[in-house]
């Protein structure tokens, strides 16, 4: 049971005609429990990436196994919500086997209390993407997909999701793949971090955290970024000087 | 209050416009009320009406369903529209008069042929307008409903019904019109009773009061149906949409 | 020359007399400028006369007298006598009209058709109620024209140009309207269809009038002397069947109207009575007699 | 490619029928072809084809254009919704016959009678279609608009127009379907000539190949406007469409 | 030539019925040349407030009064582009009058030049909110608000964009309210930071940045913070025991 992604190219044709290569041969495997984090720059194939591997888009070359009949959460890029359902019913709406002690508990978590029957129009863009993160939550998910989900929450509600997060990988047998932009997520959710190169994306570096999550103190990933900071930058200055 | 004030006003205007053209060319409200009362009294208002309105009814409900079917395919499905498009092209063009006689002379001067021919005619643009209704689907949305393994059932209905409900709206609204239009021609030319059928025979007797009398009776049974259904359950559908300002 | 504007049927037989006019040049003749609107339907010279688009079309006196009750003064000059009949296939059962009876009857023009009135106080003489001891399809009358021919009914009480096509076609005639009216009450055959114009209209074109149904009276002639007139409007028909053009001829033949203006009057009199009664308020409108300017006397002659 | 195998197949459906139910009930290909050459050898078809399709796209013109008006100002404005509704309803269900005839009575039998009449019908249809439309509009990007400041018209060619496309294309091919039904019903009651006029005398006759001739004409013009006009332009204006998969 | 905002309130009425009070009195004026800083957390008000500051909302209780005539330019939460035209199209349809060179720098900067002529679908989120970005500059603002018109971008690209929106603001005499999570966004572009309560949003405290911009180091960006994350923590705690 390991998610195998194996692609070895992806092109984009746009509507004037063009054809754009947008993933170069990209490989690695992920096992239940583990953490994968995508790192790279906008607009490199992070996104285009998850949608092949979910099986969203088949046009691609290459090789994606997914186990089979995972339950998948996800959250998308942009909360992805139904603009006429209300809070409560998008939830149930993916997740219909959810009782109501998990989904009460699962609000209070993400602060959504107030919103249970608010319609998707009524939220402000951090409310939503909350209402997409308990979304993914509510379905108990064998591969949980993360796109950026901490974007536009202020810095205390991030660190208590994050913590979330993290205690939602720890409780169950789960793979997941986190994109995200913050070095701090990464080193705080990651097993292994992927840094992936401007678009065509490919891995640039496989950066493996042996250090459990639970063990990570503050010191330890304050050490862990530092090196990393020291590794980019060191490969920025390789990138401007060639 | 305002439909009401509006609906005044329209009664207002036809009076005096019929004060000022007269009798022979446009009939007084009154007048037409007259035939109203006096049809009804006799009981033919109800039974043309009755039987107008279960023809209207079941060639409305086949047309919509299976239009909006074959509309919704033709808008997913590249290859559906591909093939389904000339046929399309042929039965929207296809002139009412021509489908209703060829339906009577195939089927028989039957109910089931009337049904057919109306529900014919009024297909194909249920159809050209859930395709585009289709066609403008957000995908995202789609895909969405793929990653949570949402059934087929539960996603058309809570993702992709919603986002057709405008267009739904709007193919019921002309084509209970168009199918109002066209029943007529189908009683006129080839049923023995039926709001049409009267109007057949108030237009052979020009009377125009009589004419009138029938047609505003229906536009009334469709007002208070828009007025006491439609429109509050359409209110309660779109309470989800931000409030103009 | 007087301009008189005409609605006319396109498919009617008033276009046959039409084009032997022009054919033969009646209209300069008579000092006449026709202006003509073809139409596609019966009823459009109605909305055409009410629109004021027309001076003269064609219609019943039924209606005229039922508009002049209702205040619009029209007036009525016969055009021709020419009514529907009931026809069956050749080897139906139905030898005469009692045996209609429990029969699928198909009727053009639907329930306030003159024809299917007549018939039906005809068969209350003898005491049947066809309207419920028959089965009664109502429709367009080409529609029941191919549907008989179909053998979907088992008679048909059509127009008379219709019930041509089907005598063509080896169907048999019961009985035409025509042959009823005896026994309603009526001296001899009665034209229900005629010119029809405004009376206000007509008496300000006294002459004009006088010359046009004068002139329509020798187109009628020529129809009926000259076989080489015929042949002309034989296009106009619509059919090239030898059989049918045949019993198109001599039906409309038979139609001219040949009585004088009152004996017409008198026998519509009678005969709106007996409308009136079966057909009630809703066809004759207000007035349970024929109104009494109906008929248009100024043309000597008559 | 795929258009012309479907249409072929319409084709050898209709005529493997012909053969079976035989000629009257439904002419051949060949023979209603026939019939179709004879006419356009006379110029009658020419000459019929242009007066009405002059008739339609004047008609659809106007129809469209104030239909269109109404019904975005109806879908932005709460009011003229409330007032306008009611006389909406009476429009769309007043039957085509009733308005044909009243604005015959009322402006005479002329040309611009028949084409008002013909707009008046199909003008509710495009009402309601855009009214939906505009009710269905993305309120953000109204804002983005009014933040930038845009012209009215640049706001409006750029921001509401593409968002009300599809329902103007729907609005547009069942309304010209609809403008169709209808032309010939005015065209039957009151014009000398027009494909409605020409299909009322050949029902008269009951002509079947002329009135097939008559009908599949139209059809074929509205088919090749579609192919070579419409759908190539729909083509470039929904390009920016994610495609379907 | 000031902005002067005194809201007194807002009420949102939702679809279910219910009032929310949304924004509890604010009141604060900025210059021109200023950046105020709007920093709370997720679903305070914040753009609620944006919006009845441009105009947007006008159902509201208080006073608001813009600059006459100024020329808005707005970075929305999301990207609320054209989705029917192109990028190059969408800048343009907002600032007609810009030239091609000034497009074409502008690209440049944003890292754009490559999508051009694609259509808004054919964007990564990223991308998007740089053209929204591009937008909101193109038309050289008077009035420039930015509601996190940094996230979802790498931390390479958010610094360079950041010096950018700092260049904007030098170069002409421009009012700018920004919306961010970021406390160093905050700091490094603001000259007054309002923090906000929970919702009904009302200032907590006015944080005026005495250094001019371009004399911020390194060093004193992180005095400020580590001022201000004092600040916050002891506000935080004095709410955990209340
Ligand atoms: N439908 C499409 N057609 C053409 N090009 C596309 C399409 N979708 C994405 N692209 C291009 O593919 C590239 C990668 O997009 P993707 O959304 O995967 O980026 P990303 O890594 O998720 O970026 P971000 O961090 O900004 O979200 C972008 O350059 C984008 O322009
Ligand atoms: N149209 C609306 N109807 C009802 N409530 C609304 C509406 N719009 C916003 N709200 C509510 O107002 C509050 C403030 O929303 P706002 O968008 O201003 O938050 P914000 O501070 O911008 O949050 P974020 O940082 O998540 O973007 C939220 O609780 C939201 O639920
Ligand atoms: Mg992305
Ligand atoms: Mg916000």
């Amino acid at each position: 049971m390991r998610l195998e992604v194996d692609i070895t190219g992806k092109t984009f044709r746009s509507a004037a005609g063009e054809t754009h290569e947008v993933l170069a041969p990209v490989r690695f495997s992920l096992g239940v429990g583990e953490v994968g984090v995508l790192v790279g720059p906008s607009g490199c194939g992070k996104s285009t990436m998850l949608r092949i591997i979910l099986g969203l888009d088949r046009d691609f070359q290459g090789d994606v196994t997914r186990p089979p009949n995972a339950r998948i959460g996800m959250v998308f890029q942009e909360p992805r919500l139904l603009p006429w359902r209300s809070v409560e019913q998008n939830v149930r709406l993916a997740a219909p086997e959810i009782d109501e002690a998990k989904l009460t508990e699962l609000f209070r978590i993400l602060e959504l209390d107030a919103h249970r029957s608010h319609f998707p129009g009524e939220l402000s863009l951090g409310l939503a993407r909350r209402v997409a993160l308990a979304r993914a939550f509510a379905v108990e998910p064998d591969l949980l997909v993360l796109d950026e989900p901490l974007a536009s929450l202020d810095d205390a509600l991030a660190g208590r999701l994050r913590e979330e997060i993290a205690t939602l990988v720890a409780s169950r047998p789960v793979m997941t793949l986190l994109v995200t932009h913050s070095l701090d997520d990464a080193v705080r959710l990651g097993d292994r971090l992927f840094f992936l190169s401007p678009r065509p994306a490919r891995i640039l570096a496989e950066v493996p955290i042996a250090i459990p999550r639970a063990a990570r103190g503050e010191a330890e990933i304050a050490a862990i970024k530092a090196g990393l900071v020291r590794r980019t930058q060191g490969e920025r200055a390789g990138r401007d000087v060639s | 209050m305002l439909r009401l004030l509006s609906f005044a006003l329209f009664l207002a205007i036809w009076w005096i416009a019929a004060l000022f053209v007269g009798g022979v060319k446009l009939p007084s409200p009154p007048a037409v009320l007259q035939v109203m009362m006096a049809e009804a009294a006799s009981g033919a208002l109800f039974l043309h009406l009755g039987a107008t309105l279960a023809r209207v009814v079941l060639a409305f409900v086949l047309a919509m369903s299976l239009g909006s079917a074959i509309g919704y395919l033709m808008g997913r499905v590249k290859l559906a529209d591909r093939l389904g498009d000339p046929w399309l092209i042929l039965l929207l063009n296809l002139p009412a008069l021509v489908v209703i006689v060829l339906a009577y002379i195939w089927a028989g001067l039957t109910e089931a042929a009337a049904i057919a021919a109306i529900a014919i005619n009024k297909l194909p643009t249920a159809v050209v307008t859930l395709r585009e209704g289709t066609r403008a689907l957000d995908r995202s949305l789609d895909e969405m409903a793929a990653v949570f393994a949402m059934s087929r059932w539960r996603a058309f209905r809570h993702v992709v019904l919603p986002q057709l409900a405008p267009y739904i709206a709007a193919a019921a609204r002309s084509g209970l019109s168009l199918v109002w239009k066209i029943v007529l021609v189908a009683e006129l030319l080839g049923r023995p009773n039926g709001v049409g059928f009267e109007i057949g025979v108030a237009f052979q007797l020009f009377d125009t009061p009589r004419l009138l009398a029938y047609s505003l009776t229906f536009a009334a049974v469709v007002l208070v149906i828009e007025t006491l259904l439609v429109q509050p359950f359409e209110a309660r559908s779109t309470r989800w949409r931000p409030r103009a300002a | 020359a007087d301009t008189i504007r005409l609605a006319v049927q396109k498919t009617g037989t008033f276009s046959w007399e039409l084009a032997t006019i022009r054919a033969g040049g009646l209209d300069k003749e008579a000092n006449l400028s026709l202006e003509v609107t073809e139409l596609a339907s019966t009823e459009a010279g109605k909305i055409a006369m009410r629109a004021g688009n027309a001076d003269i079309m064609l219609s019943d006196w039924l209606w005229v007298s039922r508009e002049r009750a209702l205040g619009a003064k029209l007036t009525f000059y016969p055009y021709s006598s020419a009514l529907g009949a009931v026809m069956v296939p050749a080897s139906s059962p139905i030898k005469s009209l009692t045996d209609l009876k429990g029969r699928k009857l198909a009727v053009a023009g639907g329930p306030i058709d003159k024809s299917w009135l007549l018939l039906q106080a005809r068969m209350k003489q003898d005491g049947i109620d066809l309207k419920s001891e028959a089965t009664i399809v109502y429709g367009a009358p080409p529609l029941l024209a191919a549907k008989a021919l179909d053998g979907e009914m088992d008679a048909s009480l059509n127009f008379w140009n219709f019930c041509a096509q089907l005598e063509a076609k080896g169907f048999r005639r019961v009985a035409g309207i025509e042959d009823i009216l005896p026994k309603l009450g009526a001296k001899g055959p009665v034209s229900a269809v005629g010119y029809v114009f405004d009376e206000t209209w007509a008496a300000s074109h006294r002459d004009a009038v006088a010359r046009f149904i004068a002139m329509t009276r020798k187109a009628k002639q020529l129809l009926v002397t000259s076989d080489a007139a015929w042949e002309k409007v034989a296009p106009l028909t619509g059919t090239t069947d030898a059989a049918m053009l045949k019993t198109y001829r001599d039906r409309y033949r038979d139609g001219i109207p040949r009585r004088s203006i009152d004996d017409e009057e008198a026998d519509a009199r009678v005969l709106y009575r007996v409308l009136a009664e079966i057909g009630g308020r809703d066809l004759v409108g207000p007035a349970g007699e024929l109104d009494p300017g109906t008929f248009y006397h100024a043309v000597s002659g008559d």
